[in-house]
């Protein structure tokens, strides 16, 4: 437990900064809301429609891929820590699986999934 | 088949750009619908700067109608000035003295630097670059400067006018130009390397915004993105006005048809400028600088227009005179105005950040484009 | 009338190019005096060996507050000075001795500015962003070895802490984009998020490398390693390549030029910081800078041999070195035009990640050895 | 319409002020710091319309650099202080501006740069143009000119720091409006 | 310059089609009825001695009887110009327009309804007021460039025409 306590220092801290500083800012900043203030700004007109709407699956899609990777990432680290133990095995074994996502990185691209468009 | 299929379509999201935006270049509004990051359809609404111009020409005598013009194409005054003298001198059967016309193309060509020095800047900036857009500024500093010496003026010269123009050349003009022109030619390389021979900025301007040959004329585009299309259509060549026909330069074109190419024959110009001015140092005759106007200018009824090439494209102005004092109608034909309504087609399937380099590579004035 | 046309010389660019080299060497200098002062003699006080463990890390959470957020004045006033240096301009000059207080008056006018929430925002996620992207930043620096005695904590997972902790950031810039409710702002997220996780893998890879070389994760083992050789230098043929990668996911990560799509002021007005005004914005422009601070730190620690160098006390070497760095990430922030949107992410996922996986793989072969 | 010219008492102005502890002793310093920092941070709006727009971008630009006094550009009017009008403006234009000046937080301040944006300059008998910005944002500096050179503009900024460093700024309304003295530079031009 | 066979046979076919030469600029100007108008465009686009593909211009301007109308064609290939006037009358301002034959029409020919009220038949948005505007606001009463425009003042600067003052 003790190994987390400059954690959770740090978060505390780190909160309180931003927090106090906004609560003494509220104190002595002026504050003059109107209509037009309170809309959103969109270059001078009224904004036509919502901003919150469905958005593009190519987002999802990178989101996904981001998501194998950095699991794979998790995996390796580990695997960084003790893989000398074990020596040129645990080494092939290691580029045998980077390689099987690097195989799914070509199917990927192969698919068309790495377009934007 | 690609993963990404494009059948789930999400329901559009219409933004603004403009009136104000940071790149819009002035008080332009785009409406533009996206998909994502894909542009749908967009529609330019002009019109934020209308100020009735034509209409107020109606109301004033033929020269005092001439500072106006000023404001039309803030970036290039004189070829402004310039364009509406030529139409005047139509109407009346003017004839402008020798010395004059050369006084008048070179300074044409020194605004017509300053203003290609802002596209680069404010084109860089549009792509990202915002060094370039300074080190621009800079080397304009230097045109106005020249620009200031002859006509006191930086911006709004109220210079060329009908039947001359009205001083001669200052103690030490030439001299200051070519010294100016040397640092220039030096300097343009540098930006030129800075922006033409980066990678990132070719990929974000070739092959964009592509407007093929056929296109360019059918929509009726003039200056460098028509020639940035393959066409070599140049007032200055096809139907010389002044002394064009008596200089040798040579008229950029470049057959891509996308940003790169728009902006490619810019940098051209230029140089191109550049030559002119100095053949004009060499070639100018001595003689009136100024031919005699009455008084009181009537010219006869008739129509006449003008033709020259602004930085822009093809500059007319259209004059009806009835015989007496005012005009009847005066109309401008400004070249970012008929370049601004290819907007919605070239925009079909783009990303939003090429909105903005396309945009940016037409160099409209929105001044010019509202009157 | 007479109107003065300005010319320059070629020595006169030279001498241009000479004063900005020594204005720049003043920079640093100036630069590694700031740290020099207080640091140094602070350094047994703030290890407070003896305090209770909760008072000690009270008070070293709250130096390095402070320490983030004064550095970060002097950095922002380095960036306006580096970039006026850059565009033939002069940077800020009026505020204080060469502008040095300029910063600060920043800083105080957005304390005393109107503070704007849209009426249809959603007022939770807008007032929780800026403590999202604030906070990982600053736990990254808990790690960031200044010196063998100058760690706020060696924790013997710092690499990987890093990595957890910093993906983060994406999570506070998606909350303002998508709580402001406007449009530039949620197409700035958006395009952040894909571009921050996307950028997260090949810098992931690059610091795995090191820490394979390494043989540990604590950031402070790290840098013991390279006590005879730095990284870089040790193992070039993989070390250069894998430093490269680095620094240009860190500029994607950093949302600096390049990459700067997330707040591009031509297409996107600001970004995801659009709706953002006042102290708010403050806090996003700290924790870019913060953020630009621990980037290159941490190149520094990998790369560099952290605090390591003659003469000059270790803390001081740190602060060089990632000052150095930092000069090179506005370098080319100020000169490189903004990449699109697909040229990004097929930049990342085409190059960079079959790269970085190479580049792993050639590393853990060496590290065997 | 125009602007709403308010009539406030002395003490109305006073009870606006932010009651703090100490009263005139801790408020002179803390207010001195105030206006120095809202002086010397005056971030402009990116917002031109024309002529003079180039002239503004032209004092940004090296030979005149405007961040020489910690005056930058930002696109957005949340972050913006001041609010540069560059050019005429058209009745199809007037509402944007107004919306762009409300949606500035306080405390904020307009600069009508050119002949155009002070008073309708050489558009003055044009039915399309709105004679002079002041006609509906109240304006802190008028900078004549058609376009005013860029001196011009700076001597204008310099001015609103000069009036800035005057004012009460500690106070909790943000509507200024009664303190505003407008002033003007060139006029005679 | 056309060919003189080239400008005869135009005149063979287009009979009433005044026909005229601008010798200072070397342009030819034709003078049409408004019911010929659209063939004779169609002849100048179509036909391999004109092939006018380039529309330079489009203008009119109010001589208190009607509105003339006034087209600029240009011929990259040939690169001559042709002017086309033609009249419209004030009453019933309508004719027909050339955005099928020449696309960068559009922009001009809403311009010229803008500030004149004349109607292009066939323009995709024709009949659709809001949409014919251009550089007027879309609620503005009138159009301004005709010689007897009154504008009706509302006195708020963000709404509706402004004073002189």
């Amino acid at each position: 437990m003790q190994s987390y306590v400059p954690f959770v220092m740090f978060t505390a801290i780190g909160f309180a900064f931003i927090f106090v500083t906004l609560l003494m800012a509220r104190f002595v900043r002026p504050s003059a809301p109107n209509p037009n203030k309170q809309e959103t700004y969109e270059c001078g007109p009224v904004p036509v429609g919502d901003a919150w709407n469905q958005f593009n699956i190519h987002y999802y899609l990178f989101a996904l891929l981001f998501v194998v990777f950095d699991v794979e990432a998790a995996f390796l680290y580990p695997w960084a820590m003790a893989f000398r133990m074990f020596g040129l095995y645990a080494v092939v074994e290691m580029i045998i699986f980077v390689a099987l996502l690097g195989v799914g990185l070509v199917y990927a691209w192969r698919r068309e999934a790495l377009e934007w468009e | 088949m690609p993963l990404t299929s494009t059948e789930i379509s999400s329901p559009g999201m219409t933004i603004n750009m403009g009136p104000q935006h940071p790149s819009t270049h002035g008080v332009l509004r785009l409406l533009v619908e996206l998909d994502g990051e894909v542009v749908h359809s967009c529609r330019p609404v002009i019109g934020y700067l209308h100020r009735g111009l034509e209409k107020m020409f109606e109301a004033r005598p033929y020269r005092q109608c001439i500072p106006f013009t000023d404001r039309l194409d803030y970036l290039a005054a004189l070829n402004n000035n310039l364009a509406i003298s030529q139409a005047v001198e139509r109407v009346g059967n003017i004839a402008v003295p020798d010395r004059a016309q050369y006084i008048r193309v070179m300074l044409c060509e020194m605004n017509r630097i300053a203003s290609h020095l802002v596209f680069i800047g404010t084109y860089a900036t549009d792509i990202g670059a915002t060094t370039v857009f300074l080190y621009a500024f800079r080397d304009r500093e230097k045109m106005l400067d020249l620009l200031e010496m002859m006509t006191g003026a930086r911006l709004t010269y109220n210079w060329i006018r009908p039947g001359g123009v009205p001083t001669d050349l200052p103690e030490g003009f030439e001299k200051a130009v070519r010294s100016v022109f040397e640092e220039l030619k030096v300097t343009l390389d540098e930006n030129n390397r800075l922006l033409t021979g980066n990678r990132i900025f070719r990929v974000r301007t070739e092959g964009i915004g592509v407007i093929s040959k056929e296109h360019a004329i059918a929509w009726g585009a003039t200056g460098p993105v028509i020639r940035g299309s393959g066409v070599p259509y140049d007032i200055r060549k096809i139907a010389p006005y002044e002394v064009y026909d008596r200089l040798d330069f040579d008229v950029p074109v470049f057959d891509q048809g996308d940003c790169m190419a728009r902006y490619l024959v810019r940098i051209e110009e230029i140089r191109q400028s550049m030559r002119i001015v100095e053949q004009c140092f060499k070639d100018m005759p001595e003689g009136e600088i100024m031919t005699k106007m009455p008084k009181i200018f009537r010219p006869p009824a008739g129509q006449a227009y003008s033709r020259t090439e602004s930085p822009r494209g093809e500059l007319s102005f259209f004059m009806v005179s009835d015989g007496s004092l005012n005009p009847v109608r005066v109309h401008v034909r400004a070249p970012s105005f008929i370049h601004l309504s290819m907007l919605p087609d070239l925009l079909k399937g783009v990303k939003v950040a090429d909105v903005i380099a396309i945009l940016g590579s037409l160099d409209t004035v929105l001044g010019e484009v509202d009157r | 009338m007479s109107v003065r046309v300005y010319t320059s010389s070629k020595s006169y660019r030279a001498g241009q190019f000479f004063g900005g080299l020594i204005v720049s060497l003043i920079i640093i200098a100036v630069a590694s005096l700031l740290p020099l002062l207080p640091w140094y003699k602070l350094n047994p006080v703030l290890d407070f060996i003896g305090l209770h463990p909760w008072l000690n890390a009270f008070l070293k959470a709250f130096v390095v507050v402070n320490f983030v957020a004064l550095h970060v004045l002097f950095l922002i006033w380095l960036e306006r000075k580096f970039a006026g240096w850059m565009q033939a301009r002069l940077g800020p000059k009026h505020v204080g001795w060469q502008g040095l207080g300029q910063t600060l008056a920043d800083a105080i006018k957005l304390f005393l500015k109107e503070d704007i929430v849209p009426a249809k925002a959603d007022r939770q996620l807008f007032a929780i962003a800026p403590f999202l992207s604030f906070m990982p930043t600053l736990l990254t620096f808990m790690v960031l070895p200044f010196s063998a005695a100058w760690i706020a904590y060696d924790y013997d997972l710092g690499a990987l802490f890093v990595v957890a902790v910093s993906t983060n950031v994406a999570l506070g810039v998606l909350a303002a984009g998508w709580g402001a409710n406007n449009k530039y702002s949620i197409l700035g997220g958006a395009r952040a998020v894909a571009q921050l996780l996307s950028y997260e893998i090949p810098m992931v890879m690059m610091i795995l490398a090191v820490v394979t070389l390494s043989d540990t994760m604590s950031m402070k083992q790290i840098v013991l390693r390279q006590a005879h050789m730095w990284n870089i230098v040790a193992y070039w043929p993989v070390m250069i390549p894998a430093f490269l990668i680095f620094l240009t996911c860190a500029l994607a990560e950093l949302n600096r030029t390049p990459f700067d799509l997330p707040e591009a002021e031509s297409e996107l007005v600001s970004g995801f910081h659009t709706e953002y005004s006042g102290m708010r914005f403050a806090f996003f422009y700290l924790a870019e800078f913060a953020n630009n601070f621990f980037s290159a730190g941490f190149a520094v620690t990998l790369f560099f041999g952290g605090w390591y160098g003659p003469i000059l006390p270790p803390v001081v070497w740190f602060t060089l070195k990632t000052l150095i760095l930092i000069c090179v990430m506005m370098w080319i922030r100020w000169t490189l035009p903004r990449l699109r949107i697909d040229q990004v992410m097929g930049f990342c996922w085409k190059v960079l990640v079959p790269i970085s996986l190479v580049i792993y793989c050639i590393t853990a072969l060496i590290a065997l050895k | 319409m125009g602007v709403k010219e308010k009539s406030v008492t002395k003490e109305e102005m006073e009870s606006w002020r932010i009651p703090i502890p100490g009263g005139a002793a801790i408020i002179a310093p803390v207010e001195r710091i105030a206006q120095w920092a809202r002086k010397n941070s005056l971030w402009s709006l990116t917002f031109g319309l024309s002529c003079c727009a180039i002239e503004m971008m032209s004092t940004a630009a090296p030979r005149y650099d405007l961040d020489r006094f910690g005056m930058i550009f930002r696109a957005t009017p949340r972050q913006a202080d001041v609010m540069i009008v560059a050019g005429w403006v058209s009745v199809k234009m007037a509402p944007y501006i107004k919306r762009l000046y409300d949606q500035m937080p306080e405390p904020k301040y307009v600069i009508a740069m050119g002949g155009c944006a002070c008073a309708g300059g050489p558009y003055r008998d044009s039915v399309t143009i709105v004679k002079g910005v002041d006609h509906f944002v109240p304006v802190d500096v008028y900078v004549y000119g058609c376009p005013p050179r860029p001196e011009n503009l700076i001597n204008g900024i310099l001015k609103l720091q000069e009036k800035i460093a005057s004012e009460h700024v500690l106070t909790r309304n943000g509507d200024r409006a009664p303190h505003r003295e407008p002033i003007i530079i060139g006029e005679n031009a | 310059m056309p060919t003189p066979e080239a400008i005869s046979k135009l005149q063979q076919l287009f009979s009433e089609t005044q026909l005229k030469v601008d010798w200072a600029v070397k342009d030819l100007i034709l003078d049409v009825e408004c019911d010929t108008f659209k063939k004779l465009c169609l002849f100048l686009r179509r036909n391999t001695d004109f092939d006018c593909d380039f529309l330079a211009d489009i203008t009119s301007w109010d001589t208190g009887e009607s509105f003339p109308l006034w087209y600029r064609f240009h011929s990259m290939s040939l690169n001559h110009t042709v002017i086309v006037r033609t009249n419209v009358p004030r009453d019933n301002p309508i004719i027909a327009s050339v955005t099928d034959i020449w696309p960068g029409a559009d922009w001009l020919e809403r311009e010229c309804f803008d500030m004149y009220g004349i109607d292009f038949e066939g323009h995709p948005f024709q009949g659709d007021l809001a949409q014919m505007r251009i550089l007027m606001p879309k609620d503005w009463d009138g159009f301004p460039f005709r010689k007897d425009y009154e504008p009706v003042f509302s006195g708020d600067p963000l709404h509706g025409p402004q004073e002189r003052n």
